[in-house]
């Protein structure tokens, strides 16, 4: 018998084949382009080097099984991994298929995409026909996992989802291609098998079943043209969708393997993570400003499905709590904090870059405009005044609301017999953390520069903040050369070394992480154990990375009073389930909202342990007092 | 004017009618709370860019509500959006999106940046 | 009438003299009632059912002549030669609106779009807030304090309800007019009552109404009939000038002129605010220096409908009381 | 504008004003700024109006611009102004009749200081006597020249010979009245028709056929305030008030400024010239500016006075459109030639002189 080669309805499935290949190939080379040298070479040594091999396991792992959202949400994960890894299967073994049982190897896609289409008669044999078993099976783990989306489209709680994203017209039409692609291949192989008697369990039954009742002859052709143009389309539509996500996440895992960050630029790799996001919706599930405050329109989902489509982002990008629960989840593993922090800085004045096809085909000719430069703005800060001491105190402006905590650090401090100085004792000068979150980096540098040179001339070797928000950016963006801590770590190291001594209450205590210093900067250990060391720490859900945000946060310019209240509200009543004596935290901003959300008594861990230390202590400490004092008056220096 | 050692004053008197109302309102139009302000101070007292010079958001929401955009243009900048007055706001006033959006504001319709 | 419904409930005989013609007084002027914006017809409604007892004998468009206490009771001689006698008598003799024209400086009956705030519970009635050639006004002033807190016209005291009360009309012309912008100019708000803050609160947050803090020195009209008003933005520290198309002004409460005379004729005693004096503040407001007379609502002081109600039931037992006991 | 509303106000603001025997007492300052107003009101006193006027010749002033410029103590005032009354008495007056607003203003004062606080007029009696020997009586009646020029408008209307009407459009001219600021401000219970709405000036320009316009800037200062002008660097102050007000007035379009203060008609008059010198702007209809007279100015003429025996040559801002509105007969080339051979009376009586 005589195979057929070629057919018409092969052409449309050609097209958007190439056009896509093309596409990802330009698209890849403008965007190694647009990286920094370093990153170039980074990129290169990552692609020929040890990063290769890290990458294609996690490409398998992720980007065909999403193994992390099978973690997360099983359902979600077997609706993503069958039509992943199944069209993988299903085109790695269409083309193996052709390659055996073909008429020559090294076929043209086509061959293997519509192989049952020219090879009606194949899959009587006994091989053959196990193969083609396969095939069904493969074809039916996809339909499984199609048939899951499609219900979740229409109600996203029976995937295990709150939330799904909402979609704009060009990833519908998409959507339905991608719909229309599996069950039109499994008809049109249904109807040749009908015809032709082969097939397997699927097609086979199914086509001798249509065979029964339908001219299955006639009606196979128009199906394999319906699954060819469905594929075309998908393709064509492919980079004005979010699935543009499929190919970019391969190019995203081998540039994050090869070590380049997002930094605080837009560059191609922030612009390869807006990509990357395939809408899956775990961050809309994490997000507090959902759940609690009912704002559903600034998801990091929606952020950068704004971003890929060049809307403005500007108030969306200063919506957020920037707690970093979606950034912690998202399984693609987009840094979502960074890129949002990119937006706030880029401003609202980025007008060039708003026009769709300058979108897409980003113009080089003119970059973001430059902003005039500004007059200083904080030329009214006074003479610096600092004093030489060991170890520097900056409580922060929030502290100075709830003086509780700058007076117990003061007598931890007393109790330490330390030579300490309170650099803002009487009212400083802010961090510039906030200034930096308003993505107004420019005047956060004058504040840094100023309290910087204080510590410095200070000559101090250690600096205790009872702030978290300026913890994270004396950390970050001070580079001061000097030690920075937080009170919480401070204090444990005083309890470790044994310089205070404290008495264990046997009170239930809840610690509730402040975003800032928990995912904000990785501290998690210091301030359980502290709190385990002086009362009775209970266990939540919410400890460590999963922590609620009080909703206080400082980062949300746009949030009323009343929806800060909802989420502060939902959180405390999570945290307080267990009916605690004390709900602990560890950032004076935190302490407040929490406090004006409930009627268990919230405080600072300074606060417990300044309760807590002992009675000799105390009298050792009042000498080391007058130490200090002598010390302060000969060391008083200008 | 020299020949006569004097010239004419100008009054210190805000115009209504004839002020230039914009950044009021584009605040108004996006945080509507900045109406609720009832010019207690609390803000004003708490600050602490105004700890170490003249500078009162009181003043500021007073003068921007009747279009008198000179003083706030320039003192704007001496804020340092540490979030103090929002907390102590016994009206909920969402004072730093205000100066946020005053800065907005007055880089959209002034010709200059501030 | 609270007073009089009440009495009569309770088995006494009542005779309910009014110099109008009806009773109500100025509730029967009034649109709208603050805080909870109900209409005062429904009030007067209540007040009504209270009269219908056949107890009470109700004469309208009766003044009192000449009062003279025959031992234990008074005998009244009224304007249409009735004699009336008394064992107990409750004075109820209410307040008048500070006439606003005394305050030249707002002219008042000079500049036509310059109007009291009964002036414009009258236009609400109506269901129409026009200037005085029927168009519709866009910026409308309103000013507290008019003959309240005043010692240029000896009006030391505060009226206390025309905070509210401006609070309250400015949301209704939102209402009416949402095209409308309005500026209330007040030396304080003295918003204390119950609800009376969240009015304030609601009127900023959800009809944007403006609040300048600073009294009108003077008012006057340019060429094309606008009112200019001048006023100090004492927040801003800066004088302020401003066209306003409709100005209102908050008239306060004044002793009404039949107190006055009823002092005069009777030898009851006005405080200096020139309002009855009871004898006792705290725990005799309704107690005159005449035995046997009661005072009930805002003759001795400005009150709200509430407390001129409540002041009222408190006039009545004292009645009860002095019948009983007291009577001597 | 409801007239009515004003006729109420105006109702309840009428003063006694005496009606013969005045002991009058001239003004420092008009006499040099506008010296034909004061001879005119005496002219029309005695030969129009045939009232006996007094002058004394040794009247002094009543430190009136030294107390409101903070250089003269109120008591030394008092002790000056007591002297003033005792010089009337001397002379067998009682209606005190002060050409100058501030002198009114502050006999005013000085009077009902007295009425509330007795011992204060005592210890004045006690000064004047230990310092001139003299005793007093105060005034039976105090009124403002141009009080009685109010008084007598109708009398001066019907010996009218001209009138305030554009006798080209036979529209009434449209007039400001600048009411000075002691006139009434101080006490509106002394003012014709309040501080609000003074009627004193706007009842003269009715009954003489002009036609009163009421501006938003009416109560403001002319910006002369003693301090303000007489210190230099103060000037821009007054200066600034003058022009709020021509700013104020300018759209109604008036043909002529009245005034009955010596100050005013002067910074209104001189401010219109240096305003266009500093900034260029001028006022009035096509920049000629806005005369500005002094209520006797404009009583003589309506009587039918030569503007020049008037003084209006001494005024900065030509008066001459208002003549002409008025169909004043004047020969302009007389204007700056006062001893020219004319047969006024005036002319002789200055020559007498």
């Amino acid at each position: 018998m005589t195979v057929m080669q070629f057919d018409p309805f092969v052409i449309p499935f050609n097209i958007g084949l190439n056009f896509i290949l093309i596409y990802c190939i330009v698209r890849c080379i403008i965007w190694f382009r647009d990286l920094s040298r370093a990153d170039k070479l980074r990129l290169q040594r990552g692609f020929f080097g040890y990063a290769f091999g890290q990458s294609l396991k996690e490409i398998f792992l992720e980007s065909l099984i999403h193994r992390k959202i099978l973690k997360t949400n099983f359902r979600l994960g077997y609706m993503h991994m069958s039509l992943a890894f199944g069209w993988f299967l299903l085109i790695f073994f269409g083309t193996l298929e052709t390659d055996i049982f073909g008429t020559k190897h090294l076929n043209a896609p086509y061959k293997a995409i519509f192989f049952k289409f020219f090879n009606p008669t194949l899959g009587r044999t006994g091989f053959e026909h196990a193969y083609s078993f396969l095939m069904d099976l493969i074809l039916a783990f996809i339909l499984s996992g199609l048939l899951l989306a499609i219900i979740k489209r229409f109600s996203s709680r029976i995937v295990g989802m709150k939330k799904t994203t909402k979609l704009k017209l060009r990833d519908r039409i998409a959507l339905t291609s991608l719909w229309l692609i599996f069950p039109s291949r499994l008809l049109a192989e249904s109807f040749t098998s009908g015809t032709y008697g082969t097939g397997s369990f699927l097609t086979g039954t199914l086509g001798s079943w249509f065979a029964s009742f339908l001219p299955t002859h006639q009606l196979a052709y128009p199906f394999w043209c319906l699954y060819s143009l469905s594929l075309g389309t998908f393709f064509i539509l492919l980079p004005i969708t979010r699935y543009m996500h499929i190919p970019t996440e391969l190019f995203l895992i081998f540039m994050r393997n090869s070590g380049i960050r997002t930094g605080d630029k837009s560059g191609s790799y922030s612009e390869v993570q807006t990509f990357t996001c395939s809408s899956c919706g775990i961050c809309i599930d994490k997000c507090q400003l959902n759940f609690s405050a009912g704002i559903t329109n600034v998801q990091s989902a929606y952020f950068m499905k704004a971003i890929r489509s060049n809307d403005d982002v500007f108030n969306i990008a200063h919506n957020c709590l920037m707690c970093g629960r979606c950034d912690q989840a998202c399984p693609v593993g987009i840094e979502l904090m960074p890129i949002r922090m990119i937006q706030r800085r880029e401003g609202d004045d980025d007008k060039d870059m708003r026009s769709i096809w300058k979108g897409f085909l980003r113009n080089r000719q003119n970059p973001l405009p430059v902003k005039t430069p500004e007059l200083p703005s904080f030329g009214y800060l006074p003479e610096r005044k600092f004093r030489k001491a060991d170890v520097l105190y900056f409580a922060g402006c929030m502290t100075h609301l709830t003086p509780g905590i700058k007076n117990s650090m003061q007598k931890i401090f007393r109790a330490s017999g330390e030579n300490y100085y309170f650099i803002d004792e009487d009212g400083g000068v802010c961090c510039g953390r906030p200034l930096m979150l308003a993505g107004q980096d420019r005047e956060a540098r004058e504040l840094i520069n100023f309290n910087s040179e204080i510590i410095w001339k200070s000559g101090a070797h250690t600096l205790v903040t009872s702030c978290p928000i300026c913890y994270k950016i004396f950390n970050e963006s001070y580079h001061l050369g000097v030690e920075v801590l937080h009170h919480s770590q401070y204090i444990k190291r005083l309890i470790d070394e044994g310089t205070v001594r404290l008495k264990y209450s046997h009170m239930k205590v809840v610690y509730h992480n402040p975003c800032e210093l928990g995912r904000g900067s990785g501290i998690y250990d210091e301030p359980v154990s502290v709190l385990a060391h002086v009362a009775n720490l209970q266990k939540t859900e919410y400890d460590g990375k999963n922590s609620l945000c009080c909703g206080g946060s400082l980062a949300n310019l746009k949030l009323e009073s009343h929806e800060r209240a909802k989420i502060a509200k939902d959180t405390v009543s999570e945290l307080t389930k267990c009916k605690p004596d004390i709900l602990a935290t560890a950032c004076p901003l935190c302490k407040k909202t929490l406090a004006n959300a409930t009627d268990t008594k919230v405080s600072d861990i300074a606060e417990i342990v300044a309760g807590e230390i002992s009675e000799i202590q105390k009298k050792k400490s009042r000498i080391s007092i007058l130490n200090i004092k002598e010390l302060a008056d000969i060391s008083w220096s200008e | 004017m020299e020949k006569f050692g004097f010239s004419i004053s100008k009054g210190r008197q805000i115009n209504y009618d004839s002020n230039d109302r914009r950044v009021a309102e584009f605040i108004i139009e996006n945080e509507p709370s900045f109406r609720l302000c009832i010019a207690c101070g609390c803000c004003s007292a708490s600050c602490t860019a105004g700890s170490f010079t003249r500078f009162s958001l009181r003043e500021l929401n007073i003068l921007i509500s009747r279009g008198e955009n000179d003083l706030p243009r320039n003192d704007l900048k001496k804020c340092m959006l540490c979030g103090k007055c929002t907390l102590v706001c016994p009206r909920g006033v969402n004072t730093r999106n205000v100066v946020f959006l005053a800065k907005q504001a007055f880089r959209k319709f002034d010709s200059y940046a501030i | 009438m609270e007073a009089a419904g009440r009495l009569a409930k309770s088995g006494f005989h009542v005779t309910l003299l009014e110099k109008e013609t009806s009773a109500g007084g100025h509730l029967n002027d009034w649109y709208k009632l603050f805080p909870d914006r109900r209409d005062s017809s429904e009030v007067k409604r209540y007040l009504d059912d209270l009269m219908s007892s056949e107890q009470i004998n109700f004469l309208t468009s009766t003044t009192i002549e000449k009062i003279e206490s025959k031992g234990s009771s008074y005998s009244l001689m009224t304007n249409n030669g009735e004699n009336l006698n008394a064992d107990s008598i409750i004075v109820a003799t209410g307040f008048d609106l500070f006439k606003s024209s005394r305050k030249e400086e707002y002219g008042y009956g000079i500049y036509d779009n310059v109007i009291t705030s009964a002036d414009l519970e009258g236009m609400f009635r109506k269901g129409k807030i026009v200037l005085h050639d029927n168009t519709t006004p866009k910026i409308i002033g309103i000013v507290h304090c008019v003959g309240s807190r005043d010692e240029k016209v000896g009006n030391l005291y505060c009226s206390k309800l025309c905070c509210v009360t401006a609070v309250k009309q400015a949301i209704e012309i939102r209402e009416h007019l949402p095209e409308s912008k309005v500026f209330c100019f007040y030396m304080d708000m003295r918003m204390g009552g119950a609800y009376y803050e969240e009015l304030y609160r609601e009127a900023q947050e959800k009809w944007g109404v403006n609040f300048i803090r600073g009294k009108v020195s003077e008012a006057s009209e340019n060429i094309d009939g606008k009112l200019i008003v001048k006023v100090e933005d004492t927040l801003a520290g800066r004088p302020l000038k401003m066209e306003i198309d409709l100005l209102i002004l908050m008239a306060g409460m004044e002793i009404s002129e039949g107190s006055k005379k009823l002092a005069e004729i009777s030898g009851l005693n006005t405080g200096e605010n020139r309002f009855f004096e009871a004898i006792d503040n705290h725990y005799g407001s309704n107690i005159s220096n005449l035995p046997g007379v009661f005072y009930a609502g805002t003759c001795t002081a400005p009150m709200n409908i509430t407390e001129t109600i409540s002041h009222a039931r408190a006039a009545v037992s004292e009645v009860q009381d002095y019948l009983k006991n007291g009577k001597s | 504008m409801n007239i009515e509303g004003k006729k109420v106000i105006w109702k309840d603001y009428q003063k006694e004003i005496a009606d013969d025997r005045f002991y009058y007492v001239r003004s420092c300052v008009r006499q040099n700024f506008f010296p034909g107003s004061e001879t005119a009101f005496l002219r029309i006193m005695r030969d129009v109006l045939g009232k006996d006027v007094y002058e004394h010749p040794c009247h002094t002033t009543c430190t009136g611009i030294g107390y409101h410029g903070d250089i003269v103590p109120v008591e030394t005032t008092m002790t000056v102004v007591a002297r003033q009354f005792s010089l009337m008495n001397e002379a067998g007056y009682e209606n005190l009749l002060p050409s100058c607003i501030t002198s009114f203003g502050l006999y005013t004062e000085i009077l009902d200081t007295w009425h509330h606080f007795p011992e204060v007029e005592e210890k004045i009696r006690k000064q004047l006597k230990k310092a001139t020997g003299r005793e007093f009586t105060v005034p039976k009646n105090l009124a403002h020249a141009s009080d009685v020029i109010y008084k007598f408008r109708k009398e001066i209307a019907a010996k009218a010979k001209y009138k305030l009407i554009n006798k080209n459009t036979g529209e009434p001219l449209r007039v400001v009245d600048h009411i000075g600021c002691h006139y009434a401000k101080m006490f509106p219970s002394k003012g014709v028709g309040g501080a609000e709405y003074p009627y004193v000036l706007a009842g003269m320009v009715e009954e003489w056929g002009g036609q009163v316009i009421d501006y938003p800037e009416r109560r403001h200062c002319c910006g002369f305030g003693f301090r303000q002008y007489l210190v230099q660097a103060n000037r821009g102050f007054s200066i600034a008030c003058s022009k709020e007000k021509f700013e104020s007035m300018q759209p109604f379009k008036p043909d002529m400024i009245i005034t009955n203060c010596p100050g005013c008609p002067m910074f209104l008059d001189r401010w219109q010239y240096v305003i266009n010198e500093i900034e260029g702007k001028r006022y009035g209809k096509n920049g000629e500016g806005i005369p500005v007279f002094t209520y006797e100015e404009v009583a003589g003429l309506v009587l039918g006075y030569d503007p020049w025996d008037l003084g209006l040559q001494m005024h900065q801002t030509d008066c001459e459109p208002v003549l002409e509105k008025m169909g004043i007969e004047y020969s302009p080339e007389d204007k700056f030639n006062l001893y020219a051979d004319k047969k006024s009376e005036l002319h002789n009586s200055f020559v007498k002189a």
